[in-house]
């Protein structure tokens, strides 16, 4: 247990310099590539049974220097706001690659490597506690992600790729200009120049207002832009259009939570003052990504990209919780993170397994395919509700924690971003009617339904969706107390503003 | 008496410096400019001597005039080039010479906004007991500047081996 | 009377026209020359500010500049010469294949 | 607490077992199970009834926290108790009859196994609503049923119109559930809990009486507002206007459904939530009266449509929308027990004609034209003398079921001082006598009007019979048995102490304005019932031609149902779509945002490419660069 | 032997054994025959490895000879190590470019070696004579290297385009030289500092020389608008030796240029301060943007080496520690990963791979050789300056500097330039891994040329994740 944080980084790091070392392509090469994300993914569940839910801080914590000179240490710990992060990231690299073997038929090889370093930068994100290895893995994660829709993506895969690059990047480098300011700041105030992610929260009091604001509205940029919020959302629906399954997955399940997991673990902490002078602005740019998400969702003829909208109004709930700054609202928030993550990642292997057979994802193509394939329908369909919001399900309790949270801070916005559960219904069924209902397109009549890989790949996400909608508690209680604390650390910063 | 003599040959030489090297750039023909770079050359040889530089004045000659220039009448020789003259659009050369002049009266202005150099007169340098012109110059080029001096021999010697390398014909 | 300012000046002029010579030339040995002409320009500040401080490091350095400007001298008609090898010009004008 | 869980156990085994293996294993054995699974969910409801009627028994318990966040804590719990178990016998009865009805009337559909699943689905929904103990379970429950309602009328999925009518209904629910998301967002910003026992405390709510909210700048009384939004929830659900238009069209599912769902309980719901949280409503008196407005708008509205109907199955879909417009408008007099009463009623009359009417459907080789039918008594005796039987319910004639609800209805609506609601209310009752004797005498009284489809007609199995016939007994005892004698029966001393008794109004007045009442009412219906015998046996057809033509615009106007689904797509699906489109994808995301983001890309590609020309590759070029360098910098510093 | 005949001894001894093992090198050249003169270049690399073994200083010592005119410490250990890695990885990748060009030429490997020694001068110089000399040693080098494919029009014409606007700017540097040396009354760093301490500052010939001056560095570090001949000249010039081009000379210049005004010149820190800070924003902003626009791989990695001189130039202008800490590593890194780039270039260019450099012609190069495909990518998000390579260590080094002397406007115009560039590089990855290829090619690489990329990725993935022996190695820099 002692370095199982390093493990469950650099794992599929050498799993994937394994693989490009003694492997040669073809289907040795996709199993070695699903036995290391297995195997990566069992890693996790001592951590998570290790987990002590009634410590709000860091766990696990593995600290030596790296750059000593520069204060820069290799920190990583886990608390209950990463946790859930990491066993999202490792289940949905599983099964990420496990739906790949007959999506990704060139380059099979460099593809599962991608993949593998793809999983190291995401684990290596979350866990890392100093700024400066946070940033390294924030934008390692690029490169891979690049290839892998850039090498395996659809048509306009070139455009999205370098979109999706270059965005991300913009958003970022701003940010790592702020990190050096807080660096040099904390080491005015206290004496000790260090990248310590903790440390750096500690001294908030010490940063005056109009730096506060500066910080905040950097590392904002640079995190809004990974969520994505409205405006800076365009990335998203080309890159998860173009992205072949399983970086779609992966983007929308996993990546886009980094930017609402930087806010948690930076913006919120580290600048308060700042955070609660600009909580209604975040409010009301969260509540238009919902609405407008949703509604431009409607319009999309592109299954992939109509999803990719949806994923920006959900997000917005997401940021809409943590930005109410309440138990319920942050809690809520994550645990909506983590929904979404499940469900939108199912909703993109289904529409990939389609795609598989069908080569078309305009939604006009389809009608009535739920005749040919009953076992797909019935599935899309738990996702589709799921996706909805429907009770029962993960992403109902996660959005209505935010909206009591968000109730709680701004009743008006919580009650407008109420309006999106009106419109996911609208969106999603609306596709669900025109892809699988209605009469068959001929075309289809000889449609494969799932077969068993395909249903083992769902499966997972199948039983955590109906988990988290009926015992939100078993990860639910991983947050409670870090949130706690988070929070309290809000009120005392938010007295202290006073 | 001696400062007369000293101011006439001042403007002697540096007009004809001047005038030599205007004749220089402005002449189509290399080969006439080449010799007007050697009248240049003479005349600013001769300034040497006027402040005090009379080794200097003579290397200048050897080196400049008999070395360089020789070898630029050899390549002029040697390649015959059909193009002479001036860049082709009289607006540039307009231009090239309109920043030429701009830069010069910048420096121009700089050095008369400078009291003490204007007022400054030169006169003879004045050596310690029993030293010369060329016996202080080589004391303090072989004491002080031994270092830059040995590293002017790698110089010289990487041109050399430059030299050869890129105009031997294979 | 003769002032320092009188050496710089004249080696201003003779900088100058060096620059002129370099810029509306188009024959790159007669450019070459022009840059010549600016090293004697040097030359001539170098000697009359020795002369000025009442020092050798001056007159020193001239003959560094020398010995570069022979150098370079050696360097840049050799590549001239294999210039005119390549292109069978030395026009400045036309060695412009490279270029935006 | 054990039946409790063994209720909602039942019909959640069986649909897992029919989910998991259904399509593989059993096939067509699926009914078996289904129908196992919510007997035991009948027996289980029956007991507790039993225990709650005789015993005083009940139930407020949990099984497990189910949400936590911060001091909110909300638990997977659930509450027996009177209003529970008359719900649960409602609930129950009908499924369990509606189970029995689909093994006949589903008989060799290809998804005969995926139909009984979705039974299962909704009835583990429907119980899993009445039971919870607090405001999200029962939310839980609202949005399954809503689930298992697009299931279920999208059950035919490859029709165009059943796709549609499924969504439709999803949607216009989740409207609904919009306004009932915020009420429970105000429960709790108010009590801080969800439990029922929290938020129905007399002095919490005393607490909240006079407190205002602010809301876009606006102050609203809390409790008007909460309300509001819980009603709007019951809107959806309960189709009352303006979001009733998906009920008619959600008879495009299978007829076993629209009388399970859409006509005896899932609709019911909203009545029903109404009445768990009286302790709210009858504290909101602005909402009340919206809540009468809309209940009778509702009413009216479905009669108005119901009269000119051809559809057989949206005639009793019209009908039902009515039916909920006078519940719906009950609870907002106080009339809490009257309009559970009438929601018992009209379970089981509603439930029976439905399936009546499906049992018609099946004879007519699906075919629901009411002008090609006729005569068929002769053919179907049971399913003839069990319609009539539910006519004569629904119109009110004692002393079937509907006289007793709807009487009583009508009693305490004029009792509490909501005379024009009563005017509607009794115009109403005669309208409903009319449509549904029109549609008994258009379909089995008179001549054949097509020999075809007649000669071809015949009597349902046993299977779809039994339960026709069980249910029509129902009907005609339900009423008297419980609800007897008015005012004062069975059912009163039952539901009273959960639902405020609904008063002080009733009590004053006086026995012969009473008596007077109910014989109004009777008389309507009577009225009611002759006219449509004038119009459809004796001067059919040129009578109902010639009003046609005499009222043309009006006749027009209710056969198109007012209007409102043109009007719903003029005023919000077309503009929604376009904004969508056009302004916000096209013009905002696409030629605003994208624009100006690729433009950061374009920029400075032409800026480079522009200044690349400065590079031309002449060495003149160059040192000129440099020498101006020089000079501007040289300016610079000495300006500096 | 006196403390000071030992002082002196020292300082130059360095440079000394290098000269002594250049001229061992002649010898060799003139000793071997046809493909064997690669051996020159590797007996180049022994010595360097020798000279750099045995010259190391003590941490902090230094050592001033010859009446404060040269100057071995740590700062010339590092860059000197900087040139000779160049060198290492020029000479292995160049053997195969120039056998295949038939130019293979022990002159080639003996001219880079001396240059080197002109630049360890330039770096140790205290006194202007030293600095100049080494600097035109150097250059003229420079010009040889660049016109050495003689065969190839381009090459001798960068060659002259080269030495015509060099010596032009060397005039330039020379005439403001004069000044300088006119008012402080000396060409030493120090004495130059102590007569600007007490009063030559106020003296306007000063302003203008320094300017000369400063133009003419800003020539070497090519640095706009003294930039122009950067990218034709590496354009054309053997592949290999642009590669060595953009990376030691100008490593020594910014060296010297540190230097120069750190010692000499520190008394009129504003006014050098300025300088580069508008030549740094500009040099970005003109690098990046005409990069963006190129189609030739070769010229586009010209102008980013442009743009890189600027982030450079960000240290200096930070006038701190950091700062040329920031520069050293910065030159140490893109040693690694421009020459990288330029050997890979180069051979597959030679080999067919690539047609012309040509951007277009680096599709699918994924397919037909994954391998120098990776290597091309790694050096291609290194110098863009991605996480986790060497190039982000370099830049962030920088902009460390910028933030702790409250540059916050230069860094953020660094930072938004690093977006920038992204794209121009990303480019060749997106050719490479995202386009199909034009055409087919079979085609082997050798061994040497493989080293050398090898050699590159690895170290640029390797400072990558463990930067601090490469950060401890220049923390002891001290000027």
């Amino acid at each position: 247990m002692e370095h199982i944080l390093s493990i469950l980084i650099f794992f599929p790091l050498a799993a994937a310099l394994f693989l490009l070392v003694f492997f040669r392509g073809g289907k040795s090469t996709m199993w070695a590539a699903f036995a290391a994300s297995v195997v990566e993914f069992i890693f996790t569940i001592p951590l998570m049974t290790n987990f002590d839910k009634t410590n709000g801080g860091m766990q696990f914590v593995e600290q030596t220097w790296w750059i000593k000179s520069l204060g820069i240490q290799y920190y990583l710990g886990v608390d209950g706001i990463t946790i859930l992060m990491i066993f999202l990231t490792t289940l949905l690299t599983m099964i990420a690659i496990l739906g790949s073997f007959t999506y990704i038929q060139k380059r099979q090889k460099e593809f599962y490597i991608a993949m593998l370093v793809l999983e190291t930068g995401m684990v290596g994100t979350f866990l890392a506690l100093d700024f400066f290895l946070f940033y390294i893995f924030w934008e390692a994660m690029l490169i891979p992600m690049y290839l892998i829709i850039g090498v395996w993506g659809g048509k306009r895969r070139i455009y999205a790729a370098v979109k999706f690059f270059l965005y991300t990047l913009a958003g970022s480098v701003l940010m790592l200009l702020a990190i050096i300011a807080l660096y040099y700041v904390h080491g005015q105030v206290t004496g000790e120049f260090t990248f310590d992610i903790l440390k750096i929260t500690s001294q908030y009091a010490a940063y005056s207002k109009g730096f506060q604001m500066l910080i905040f509205v950097v590392l904002f940029i640079g995190f809004a832009i990974k969520v994505p919020m409205f405006p800076v959302h365009t990335w998203l629906p080309d890159a998860h259009v173009e992205a072949p399954t399983a970086g779609s997955v992966i983007l929308a399940g996993v990546l886009l939570k980094m930017g609402t997991y930087g806010m948690l673990r930076f913006c919120l902490p580290m600048t308060p003052y700042a955070t609660i002078t600009m909580m209604p602005y975040v409010a009301a740019l969260s509540v238009i990504a919902i609405i407008y998400g949703a509604l431009v969702a409607m319009v999309q003829k592109d299954i992939k990209k109509l999803v990719a909208y949806s994923s920006v109004s959900h997000m917005g709930f997401v940021t809409l919780g943590i930005y109410a700054l309440n138990q319920a609202g942050i809690e809520g928030g994550i645990l909506q993170m983590f929904n979404h993550g499940i469900i939108t990642g199912a909703l993109f292997l289904l529409i990939g397994l389609i795609y598989e057979r069908t080569h078309t994802r305009e939604i006009a193509d389809y009608g009535g395919i739920a005749a040919s394939v009953p076992l797909y329908a019935t599935i899309f369909l738990i996702f589709t509700m799921g996706s909805i919001g429907l009770p029962s399900m993960g992403a109902f309790i996660g959005e209505f924690l935010v909206l009591v949270g968000a109730f709680e801070a701004f009743s008006d916005w919580a009650i407008l971003a109420a309006i999106g559960v009106i419109f996911s219904a609208v969106y999603m069924l609306w596709m669900f009617q025109r892809v699988l209902y209605q009469s068959l397109n001929k075309k289809w009549e000889n449609l494969a339904d799932m077969n068993l890989r395909e249903v083992i790949y769902i499966f997972p996400l199948l039983v955590i969706v109906f988990w988290v909608g009926l015992y939100p508690e078993t990860f639910t209680s991983y947050i409670h107390e870090s949130v706690k604390q988070l929070v309290e650390h809000m009120a005392t910063a938010a007295v202290a503003m006073k | 008496m001696n400062e007369i003599f000293m101011n006439i040959g001042f403007w002697v030489l540096g007009i004809t410096a001047v005038v030599s090297s205007l004749f220089m750039v402005t002449r189509e023909n290399p080969v006439h400019s080449a010799l007007w770079m050697l009248l240049t050359f003479f005349a600013v040889a001769g300034i040497f001597i006027q402040l005090d530089a009379e080794y200097i004045a003579a290397i200048q000659v050897m080196v400049y005039a008999g070395a360089i220039l020789v070898l630029y009448m050899f390549v002029v020789m040697l390649l015959n080039p059909k193009s002479t003259g001036f860049i082709k659009m009289p607006f540039k050369v307009v231009l090239g010479g309109v920043v030429a002049v701009v830069l010069f009266v910048q420096i121009l202005m700089t050095l008369m906004g400078t009291g003490v150099i204007k007022s400054t007169q030169l006169g003879n340098i004045n050596y310690p007991e029993g030293f010369t012109n060329v016996k202080a110059f080589g004391t303090v080029m072989f004491t002080q500047y031994i270092v830059p001096f040995e590293v002017a021999s790698v110089l010289l010697l990487v041109a050399m081996i430059g030299a050869i390398v890129i105009a031997k014909k294979d | 009377m003769l002032t320092l300012a009188h050496y710089l000046v004249l080696s201003a002029i003779i900088f100058s026209i060096g620059i002129a010579g370099v810029l509306i030339r188009r024959n790159l040995i007669v450019m070459f020359m022009s840059l010549e002409l600016m090293l004697n320009a040097v030359n001539i500040n170098l000697a009359a500010f020795s002369n000025y401080l009442q020092q050798m490091t001056g007159q020193i350095f001239i003959v560094f500049v020398m010995a570069v400007a022979a150098a370079e001298a050696a360097v840049g008609l050799a590549l001239i010469i294999s210039l005119f090898r390549n292109k069978q010009t030395i026009n400045a004008d036309e060695i412009n294949t490279m270029r935006g | 607490m054990i039946f409790a869980v063994l209720t909602l156990l039942g019909p959640l085994v069986a649909f897992l077992i029919n989910g998991l293996l259904g399509r593989r294993y059993i096939k067509n054995a699926a009914p078996v199970v289904a129908i196992a699974g919510v007997s035991v969910s009948f027996v289980c409801a029956l007991i507790l009834f039993y225990l709650v009627s005789t015993q005083g028994f009940s139930v407020d318990g949990t099984l497990y926290t189910w949400v936590i966040a911060g001091s909110l804590q909300v638990p997977f719990g659930i509450l027996v108790d009177p209003l529970t178990s008359i719900m649960l016998i409602v609930v129950t009865t009908i499924s369990l009859m509606v189970h029995i009805y689909s093994i006949g009337y589903m008989h060799g559909d290809k998804g005969f196994w995926r139909f009984f699943t979705y039974l299962s689905v909704f009835t583990l929904s429907m119980l899993i609503l009445v039971l919870g103990n607090n405001f999200l379970m029962l939310f839980v429950g609202w949005e399954l049923v809503g689930l298992s309602s697009y299931l279920l009328i999208g059950f035919w999925f490859f029709k165009k119109s059943a796709a549609d009518a499924c969504k439709k209904a999803f949607v216009m629910n989740r409207i609904g559930d919009f306004g009932f998301y915020i009420g429970l967002l105000l429960v709790i910003f108010t009590f801080r809990s969800l439990n029922y026992s929290d938020a129905f405390n007399a002095e919490a709510i005393h607490h909240v009486k006079e407190t205002t909210y602010t809301v876009f700048g606006m102050n609203f009384s809390l409790l008007d507002l909460m309300t509001f939004g819980l009603f709007c929830g019951a809107m959806g659900k309960s189709a009352q206007f303006p979001l009733h238009t998906w009920l008619p069209d959600a008879m495009e599912g299978p007829t076993p459904v629209s009388a399970l769902i859409h006509a005896a309980t899932m609709v019911t719901a909203g009545v029903y939530m109404v009445a768990r949280c009286n302790a709210l409503f009858s504290e909101a008196h602005m909402t009340s009266q919206f809540v009468i407005f809309a209940g009778a708008t509702t009413a009216f509205l479905g009669a108005s449509i119901g009269l000119t109907q051809y559809d057989l199955k949206r005639i009793l879909a019209y009908s039902t929308v009515s039916q909920l417009g006078y519940m719906i408008m009950a609870t907002g007099v106080g009339a809490y027990v009257a309009a559970i009463f009438h929601l018992f009623t009209h379970a089981m009359f509603k439930g029976l004609l439905f399936l009546c009417s499906g049992s018609v459907m099946h004879a007519m080789h699906d075919n629901l034209d009411v002008r090609v039918m006729g005569g068929l008594k002769k053919k179907m005796p049971i399913t003839h003398w069990t319609y009539l039987i539910g006519c004569i319910a629904i119109a009110g004639i004692p002393p079937l079921a509907g006289f007793w609800s709807k009487d009583e209805i009508l009693a305490m609506t004029y009792g509490s001082g909501h005379t024009f609601a009563w005017l509607v209310g009794t115009g109403v009752a005669g309208m409903t006598a009319f449509y549904m004797f029109r549609s008994y005498f258009l379909v089995f009284q008179g001549t054949p009007r097509d020999q075809h489809l007649h000669d071809h007609a015949h009597e349902s199995p046993i299977a779809m019979t039994f339960p026709l016939v069980f249910l029509a007994i129902c009907s005609v005892l339900v009423g008297i048995v419980f609800g007897y004698p008015l005012e004062d029966g069975f059912i009163h001393h039952f539901l009273g102490p959960v639902l405020t008794p609904a008063h002080a109004h009733a009590h004053e007045m006086a026995h012969s304005t009473a008596t007077a009442l109910m014989a109004l009412s009777i008389a309507i219906a009577v009225a009611g019932i002759s006219v449509a015998y004038l119009f459809y046996v004796k001067m059919y057809p040129v009578l109902p031609e010639k009003t046609v033509k005499t009222f043309k615009p009006v006749h027009k106007l209710l056969l198109n149902k007012w209007y409102f689904d043109e009007l719903y797509d003029f005023l919000f699906v077309h503009p929604i779509v376009m904004l969508s489109s056009v302004v916000f994808w096209r013009a905002i995301d696409v030629n605003v945002i994208d624009f100006t983001v690729n433009a950061f890309g374009r920029v400075p590609m032409w800026i480079g490419s522009v200044a690349r020309h400065i590079q031309t590759g002449r060495i003149q070029t160059y040192i000129f660069t440099m020498v101006v360098g020089v000079i501007v910098l040289v300016a610079f510093f000495y300006t500096v | 032997m006196t403390p000071q005949a030992m002082m002196n001894l020292v300082s130059i001894a360095p440079e000394v054994l290098m000269t002594v093992f250049g001229l061992i090198l002649v010898v060799l050249d003139v000793m071997t025959k046809g493909e064997k003169k690669s051996m020159v270049g590797y007996f180049g690399i022994a010595f360097m490895i020798i000279t750099a073994l045995i010259s190391q200083p003590a941490i902090g010592g230094k050592y001033l000879g010859f009446g404060n005119m040269v100057m071995w410490d740590t700062f010339s250990y590092v860059f000197f190590v900087i040139f000779a890695l160049a060198y290492t990885l020029t000479t292995l990748g160049s053997v195969e470019y120039l056998r295949d060009k038939g130019i293979l030429k022990g002159e080639f490997y003996t001219i880079m070696f001396f240059s080197i020694i002109g630049m360890m001068f330039m770096v140790s110089a205290f006194d202007l004579t030293v600095f100049y000399v080494g600097l035109e040693t150097m250059a003229i080098s420079m010009y040889v290297l660049a016109g050495f494919n003689k065969k190839c029009a381009k090459s001798a014409e960068s060659g002259v385009k080269y030495f015509i606007i060099g010596a032009f700017s060397s005039g330039m540097l020379l005439f403001g030289m004069t000044y300088v040396y006119g008012a402080t009354g000396s060409m030493n760093y120090l004495e130059i500092a102590e007569a600007l301490k007490n009063g030559a500052a106020e003296n306007a010939t000063v302003k203008i020389g320094l300017i000369l001056m400063l133009a003419g560095f800003a020539f070497k570090i090519s640095a706009v608008p003294f930039h122009m001949w950067a990218p034709d000249v590496y354009q054309g010039a053997p592949t290999p030796a642009a590669g060595f081009m953009t990376v030691a000379p100008k490593a020594a210049a910014f060296a010297s240029l540190v230097r120069f005004v750190w010692i000499a010149l520190e008394p009129v820190a504003g006014l050098w301060g300025t300088f580069f800070s508008i030549l740094a924003v500009l040099t970005m902003f003109y690098g990046n943007l005409v990069a963006l626009s190129q189609t030739n791989v070769k010229r586009m990695l010209a102008y980013s080496a442009i743009s890189h001189a600027g982030y450079m130039m960000i240290g200096l202008v930070a006038m701190n520690k950091e700062g040329y800490q920031a520069i050293a590593l910065y030159s140490l890194i893109y040693a690694f990963m421009n020459i990288g780039a330029f050997t890979l270039l180069g051979v597959l260019k030679n080999k067919g791979m690539v047609e012309d450099e040509r951007l277009e012609s680096f599709a699918g190069l994924a397919k037909k050789n994954p391998m120098y495909a990776l290597g091309m990518l790694i050096f291609m998000f290194s110098l863009a300056g991605i996480p986790p390579l060497a190039g982000f260590i370099g830049k962030y080094m920088i902009f460390m500097a910028a933030m702790k002397a409250e540059l916050y406007w230069l860094a953020v115009i660094g930072a938004l330039n690093s977006a920038l560039a992204c794209y121009y590089y990303m480019r060749v990855t997106i050719y490479m891994y995202f386009n199909e290829p034009e055409y087919e090619v079979d085609a082997t690489i050798g061994r040497s040329a493989f080293i050398t990329s090898f050699i590159g990725a690895v170290v640029v993935l390797a400072v990558g994740f463990f930067p601090s022996a490469f950060i401890s190695f220049v923390k002891h820099l001290l000027v």
